[in-house]
């Protein structure tokens, strides 16, 4: 089972090696890399089948390398617990059919573009897979790089502006994380690996080793940053809807799938158990940018004229959802927040999909040139609906299970310890209505009006096809997402209870030392000992 | 017997010399001779110390830096060739490619 | 014997699969969606067995047996957090399942005529089915969850129908209203769940029952009111009321399916599901009594100056939930029951009626075309008809029943349901608060009103002479184009007709009984039936005051009718309205532009959200938020634009730096 | 005596540095460059540096100055104005940083001249061309193989730097 899951990691370098042996042959190329994502797919079912979801708190099917840096305890270490496991079969299952909606549109060094995806297939299933913080942050920069080039040679008119911004916003957060994370390295090797670095997350994650609460705060803030650009949070948005209007079809897909959930992914892996205190004292801002985030995404996703716009805004806003379920920190929250993450991959993917498809059929993604739409491709029209209903949220279909988890989590937070975190966001839910319906109706009610449209054919089998699993997901995980949200459960539960004891012990650890004033403001320690 | 100070002072009364060498001079080829100059003052203290130290390692360090002082001189003349034939001068103050 | 438990998942079932085959094969073959019989029968039986399976189950049925449950599969569940899908068949929800499948299968039946010619024939049927699905589950749902997936179930598929026809950007705009009103309900619909499973840990119905008491009144009041709230939404009431009248976009039947008889009746069913958290809070009981009773009369008062056929059904239907909600406010949760399913009959039956009306405008709108005269006329302003009584009698006495059903006159299945929410209303004056006796005198109103708009549209339709040819002098002659619709119509129609008429007797007042017969005898089957499963309030009014309260009813409703025909009963209905508007004045035009309500949201929500989100925030997003983060890339860029004069290219400038460097560097180590 | 002779040695060595900065002609600053390298050489005879001192005239004054001769006159660089007549402030800036340069030096040593080490007893040998050698060969083994490495590629690069090409970039 380990050596599967080294090679379901590294099969895409393997396909990208295939790649350039046949890269002068576009069909080739093509085919190549369908049956290597298609293949990593294969080999990575039997994980989840073999995985004990009843003890999805451990890690399985873990390798552990030696060390590799001199004098550095930094591991090789991969493995998948029940938190990793749903994004690391989100991204493999989303393989075949980036590839497949590239099939025709993309004839430009099609070698190139191929290779970089599974670069990124790689990058990504590294990133979900690593149980060393350096290892984690060398998947999650090895992701940015094929991302960078996706954009910034296969993007639209102003793919270099926006690959650009995409890429220093985004390293700029990551290297502040680095710096965080070389601190953390050493001060958890001097408290409990006999001085020397290390980065193994089982160690930072353990509770032998605990962050005083001063250091606490800034490391939170630093790693926090770094991840909330990656979802990204409000007001650390601005790079998505370029880069997302601007990325090739596969390019979004894979970024709204996959890579935005690596800093959700990341909030949970690390925020949490290691800094809980600062997670638990910064929750109510975090919560209130998550809450502005959603509600903002929604009002400016509603005059967006450009469809992709649109869709990257509504990201923003579904994205909102996922962090203030984080930080509600109690287990139906945090799971809802797990579990939004896929369904914003599977619902915001198949929308980015969609859209990709009618341009290329018309090649603008402007609302005003279309109108009608329905008539001419019934099909596209019918997968586009239960999309749109899949991103607004309803009941049967998969965004209702994780936006409501989230929400009733957050409800009954007693880490937030305020309602109007849930019902601000519950209005989200209104506004997510009023965006996905009024773009629909624009686009696809009404009369033919512009001419070119009359002319449009209906999707093909292969376009049906790609989207039909989407769908088959987007159904079942609405009907029964216990079958999901049972993988992550015990690890999600166990996370949650860690922390908290964790947090109590630096809390009564600071208690008996003096403390910088606000220290003791930040984390209530004067208070406590008021009412004691 | 001279004591280790005079022969620091003469090193670095070279030293000095050679820096300002460096600074002043405009002819490429000068400004190379007073590096040179300034690597010669460095080995007078590294052979000094080693004297009075008793301690080979010091001499040693000057032999090694001789050898790199070879390579170096056979690598920036060859550079100085290269720029003259660009150029037509080895002036520095003509050369600055590297302006912003 | 079968057992009912097992049923409950077919009955489920059935209509799901009627929508998958209807939907899928007919969205992949072209053939199929041409055999339009088949798709009829599939979608239709789709509906029916599950009728005659709901009969089944409520044979096996006492007032007092315990609800019948299945459980299906574990659906979330997430922390402390769990919610089944499991289906529940009790004393209340077996009359919304049977009179939603068995009303459903004769709209289906009824489709099958009326949508003959459309070619989005297959997708209709499998919207209906869908919807009968959802609707099924909105009432069998075991908890407020499944209850939930069933109440934004039937939202789509009212979006849907509604849209139906979406080549019209009007339709689909009214389709779109209708789901964000919808949702604006449904918003605070999640919060009173939310709140509620905070003090009560469950969302099962049986558990939230036994935990009531962990609930803090205040609790319990914003609870109360956020339902309350939801309900709105979903039955059209003040606030949220304007989708209905648009929805009316949609094709006639959805009309009397989804917009009379069963979804805008779901927020009734909640409230009555929640008795007995409304128990503990009169003061959100007295909300709901206010709001539905305005509702009522506002809704009546617009209906009386529709021109619409189908506008002012879709108004006196607001106006009836009005009545309800009144009803279910002053406590009577069983008579607001009891006008549910009286109301789909007889509501139904005018929609239905209505349809077959328009069906037949049609036509003549058709042969018009087809003899070469090109007359464009609106084929549901009552102003093109009359007459019809001669060409459509079926249609025209259906009608009628149902007219006099729902004017109040006694012994058809309104008057009994009326009357029984007027007592129960003065009874909550007498008992709760003195406001009720305004609300009584505000639904006396409305029963005025009712009647005579009713009969205003009846006389308008059905009597005179065939107006169509006044109007537009080219359609001369055009009333030998009128003709009956076919039996699948007419059918339906005569079936609940027939219903308005007896339907009432469920629910036969006792004291009438009582005054005449055995003083404890209890006629009132629906009393009943539904006494041990809501929090009824008690009856206490003495028996004269409740015989002056029918009798007022009556005379009432007598009136209004014997008004109406003097008004409007020689073919004067241009002549009565102008009347009534220069009698009326300002107050008409109000009621005419329907108390501008869509114009103050537009202007006071709409618009500025739109504005705001456009003008403010995308522009906010674009300057500020990025501009902020351009700016901190400006600011480097600025630096490096600064420290590049450093710079000079000049090696013996470089030389210089390096030494003055070196002399700052060791001058710090010497000193 | 030894201190005359290194009063001698040390005026002539800075007499040649100060000659070989400020003088007009390149060949001249050449020659007493090389002048200054045998008078170095001296000093280090002074320290009992006997194998530093040949190799200082063998591999300083005898190549690397040769080298620079003939890059001198292949390149056949004019004369210069005097040193003194280019005042600039460059020229200014440049003594003056050479001589705060001059100051801080002088006060390093000055300050530390109390802990400096007094001649060794073992002083006598640490010169010897056989000590020398030996530490070479087995100590420092490793380092000076790769010194040949390191001339081998300076030659290799000095001569692709060199290389004539065919057409001289013009200077853009």
């Amino acid at each position: 089972m380990e050596t599967l899951l080294n090679l379901t990691i590294y099969l895409p370098l393997i396909g990208l090696l295939g790649i350039l042996l046949v890269r002068s042959n576009e069909t080739l190329v093509k085919w190549v890399s369908l049956v290597t994502t298609l293949a990593t797919f294969a080999l990575s079912v039997p994980l989840m089948l073999n995985f004990d979801a009843a003890n999805g708190h451990q890690v399985q099917f873990l390798t552990e390398g030696g060390r590799f840096v001199f004098g550095l305890d930094i591991r090789y270490l991969v493995g998948l617990d029940g938190l990793s496991l749903l994004l690391f079969m989100l991204t493999t299952f989303m393989g075949p059919i980036v590839v497949l909606s590239a099939w025709d549109s993309v004839h430009k060094h099609a070698a190139g573009f191929f290779a970089m995806l599974m670069l990124l297939q790689t990058g990504s299933l590294g990133v979900f897979a690593a149980l060393d913080a350096v290892l984690f942050y060398v998947f999650f920069e090895l992701s940015l790089i094929p991302m960078y080039f996706l954009i910034g040679i296969w993007g639209g008119e102003g793919r270099i502006a926006a690959t650009v911004k995409f890429f220093v916003y985004t390293l700029v957060g990551s290297l502040i994380m680095l710096v965080a994370l070389i601190y953390v390295g050493y001060d958890a090797g001097v408290a409990v690996n006999e001085g020397v670095f290390t980065s193994d997350l089982r160690i930072w994650t353990g509770d032998a080793y605990a962050i005083p609460l001063a250091q606490q705060t800034a490391l939170f803030l630093a790693f926090a940053l770094a991840f909330c650009i990656k979802v990204p949070l409000f007001p650390f948005h601005t790079w998505l809807p370029f880069a997302h209007t601007e990325a090739p079809t596969a390019g979004s897909v894979v970024l709204a799938a996959i890579m935005l959930k690596m800093g959700t992914y990341g909030l949970i892996r690390f925020c949490l158990p290691m800094f809980p205190n600062a997670s638990e004292a910064f929750a109510p801002m975090m919560a209130t940018l998550a809450v502005i985030g959603i509600m903002y995404g929604a009002l400016v996703a509603m005059v967006q004229k450009d469809v992709k716009k649109l869709v990257a805004y509504s990201s923003v806003s579904h994205l909102g959802f996922v962090v203030l379920g984080i930080f509600a920190m109690n287990v139906t929250a945090v799971q809802g927040a797990v579990i939004q993450n896929i369904n914003h991959g599977l619902s915001t993917g198949a929308l980015f999909l969609l859209v990709g498809m009618i341009y290329d059929r018309r090649h603008t993604r402007l609302i005003a040139d279309f109108g009608g739409i329905a008539s001419v491709m019934p099909k596209f029209a019918v997968l586009f609906m239960i999309a749109t209903f899949s991103s607004i949220g309803l009941p049967g279909l998969n965004g209702f299970v994780g936006e409501f988890l989230i929400l009733m989590g957050s409800f009954q937070s007693t880490v937030l310890s305020n309602i109007w975190f849930a019902v601000l966001g519950t209005t989200g839910v209104i506004l997510a209505a009023v965006y996905m319906l009024w773009m629909v109706q624009r686009v696809f009610f009404g009369e033919v009006t512009n001419e070119e449209n009359q002319v449009l054919t209906d999707l093909d089998t292969r376009e049906v096809g790609l989207l039909l699993p989407v769908m088959i997901l987007i159904v079942w995980i609405g009907i029964y997402p216990t079958l999901f949200t049972g993988y992550s459960e015990s690890h999600i539960h166990h996370t949650l209870e860690r922390s908290k004891a964790k947090g109590e012990q630096v809390a009564a650890a600071a208690r008996t030392q003096t403390n910088p004033a606000w220290v003791a403001t930040l984390y209530g320690l004067n208070d406590d000992l008021a009412s004691k | 017997m001279i004591s280790l100070p005079w022969f620091l002072g003469l090193s670095a009364v070279l030293f000095s010399i050679g820096t300002i060498g460096v600074l002043v001079r405009r002819n490429a080829i000068i400004m190379f001779m007073s590096v040179e100059l300034m690597l010669n003052a460095v080995n007078l203290s590294l052979v000094a110390f080693s004297a009075h130290l008793g301690d080979i390692h010091g001499q040693m360090l000057v032999f090694f830096a001789l050898c790199v002082a070879a390579a170096e001189a056979a690598v920036g003349l060859a550079i100085i060739i290269a720029i003259y034939r660009n150029n037509l001068t080895v002036d520095i103050t003509k050369i600055n490619l590297l302006r912003w | 014997m079968l057992d009912s438990a097992s049923l409950l998942p077919l009955i489920i079932a059935l209509p799901l699969a009627g929508f998958l085959i209807n939907g899928l094969v007919g969205l992949l073959s072209e053939t199929y969606r041409s055999r339009k019989t088949l798709i009829g029968t599939i979608g239709t039986t789709a509906a029916f067995i599950p009728f005659l399976l709901s009969v089944w189950v409520f044979l096996g049925m006492t007032p007092d047996s315990d609800p019948i449950r299945y459980h299906f599969l574990n659906w979330i569940s997430a922390g402390d957090f769990v919610s089944d899908i499991a289906w529940r068949a009790d004393q209340i929800s077996i009359l919304w399942m049977l009179f939603v499948t068995g009303i459903g299968s004769l709209i289906h039946l009824y489709s099958m005529g009326y949508m003959k010619e459309d070619e989005g024939y297959w997708k209709f049927f499998a919207y209906l089915n869908l919807f009968v699905f959802a609707m099924l589950n909105l009432v069998m749902g075991d908890n407020l969850l499944l209850l939930f997936l069933g109440w934004e179930g039937v939202g789509v598929c009212s979006y849907l129908l509604i849209g139906f026809w979406y080549q019209d950007i009007l339709k689909a705009e009214a389709a779109k209203k209708a789901f964000v009103y919808n949702r604006i309900g449904d918003f605070a619909f999640l919060i009173a769940m939310f709140l509620l499973f905070r003090h009560v840990g469950s969302i099962q119905f049986d558990a939230i029952l036994a935990g009531l008491g962990n609930i803090p009144a205040d609790t319990a009041f914003w609870i109360g009111l956020l339902m309350f709230i939801g309900a709105t939404g979903k039955s059209a009431q003040i606030p949220l009321f304007v989708w209905l009248p648009d929805a009316m976009a949609g094709p006639t039947p959805v009309s009397a399916l989804i917009h009379a008889a069963t979804m805008v009746t779901s927020g009734i069913y909640l409230v009555s599901r929640m008795s007995g958290l409304y128990a503990l809070t009169p003061d959100a009981m007295l909300i709901v009594a206010v709001i539905g009773a305005l509702t009522a009369l506002v809704a009546a008062t617009i209906a009386l100056t529709q021109t619409d056929i189908k506008r002012v059904l879709a108004y006196s239907t607001v106006s009836q939930l009005g009545y309800m909600f009144l009803a279910l406010g002053s406590g009577a949760y069983i008579a607001a029951i009891f006008h549910v399913i009286t109301h789909a009959f007889f509501k139904a039956c005018l929609f239905l009626g209505s349809g077959s009306v328009i069906h037949a405008m049609h036509h003549v709108e058709h042969e018009l075309d087809h003899h070469g005269k090109h007359v464009r006329f609106d084929p549901q302003d009552m102003r093109n008809m009359g007459g019809l009584k001669a060409h459509m009698p079926s249609t025209y006495w259906t009608f009628l029943l149902a007219t006099v059903a729902i004017a109040g006159i006694p012994p058809l299945a309104g008057f009994f349901s009326k009357d029984e929410i007027l007592a129960m209303v003065f009874n909550a004056g007498a008992t709760v608060s003195a406001i009720y006796y305004v609300l009584f005198a505000m639904a006396l109103a409305t029963a005025f009103l009712t009647a005579f708009y009713m009969f205003r549209l009846t006389y308008g339709t059905f009597h005179g002479a065939f107006k169509l040819p006044k109007r537009h002098p080219e359609a001369a002659g055009s009333e030998k184009y009128l003709h009956e619709s076919p039996w699948t119509m007419t059918a339906p129609l005569w079936i609940l007709g027939i219903l308005s008429v007896i339907g009432g007797f469920m629910g036969f007042p006792d004291f009438v009984v009582q005054t005449f017969g055995n003083p404890d005898a209890h006629a009132n089957w629906l009393h009943g039936w539904l006494i041990p499963n809501v929090s009824e309030a008690e009856l206490v009014l003495a028996k004269p005051i409740k015989w002056g309260i029918l009798l007022g009813s009556v005379l009432i409703a007598s009136v209004a009718v014997w008004l109406a025909n003097r008004t409007y009963g020689q073919d004067k209905t241009a002549e009565t309205d102008a009347t009534l508007q220069t009698r009326f004045g300002g107050a008409y035009q109000l009621w005419a532009d329907k108390y501008r309500v869509d114009e103050v949201y537009e202007a006071t929500v709409a618009d500025p959200v739109l504005k705001l989100s456009d003008k403010v925030l995308a522009v906010f997003d674009l300057k500020v938020v990025d501009g902020l983060v351009n700016a901190v890339a400006g600011l480097t860029r600025f630096t490096g634009s600064l420290l590049r004069y450093v710079q000079t290219g000049n090696v013996s400038g470089y030389a210089f730096y390096l030494v003055a460097g070196v002399l700052i560097v060791v001058g710090l180590i010497l000193f | 005596m030894l201190t005359y002779l290194f009063i001698l040695l040390a005026t002539f060595a800075v007499a040649s540095a100060v000659a070989t900065v400020l003088s007009r002609s390149t060949v001249t600053s050449a020659l007493f460059l090389v002048l200054n390298m045998v008078t170095l050489a001296g000093v280090y005879l002074l320290l009992k540096a006997q194998y530093l001192a040949i190799i200082q005239i063998l591999v300083y004054a005898g190549a690397i100055m040769v080298l620079f001769l003939f890059v001198i006159m292949l390149l056949n660089v004019g004369d210069e104005e005097p040193v003194w007549k280019q005042i600039s402030i460059r020229l200014v800036a440049g003594f003056l940083l050479g001589t705060a340069v001059l100051a801080q030096l002088l006060y390093a040593v000055a300050s530390y001249t109390d802990s400096l080490p007094m001649i060794a007893t073992a002083m006598e040998d640490v010169g010897q061309v056989s000590a020398i050698g030996d530490v070479l060969y087995s100590h420092y083994l490793l380092p000076f193989m790769l010194t040949a490495i390191l001339l081998t590629a300076a030659v290799i690069g000095a001569l692709l730097i060199a290389q004539h090409r065919a057409q001289p970039k013009s200077r853009p």
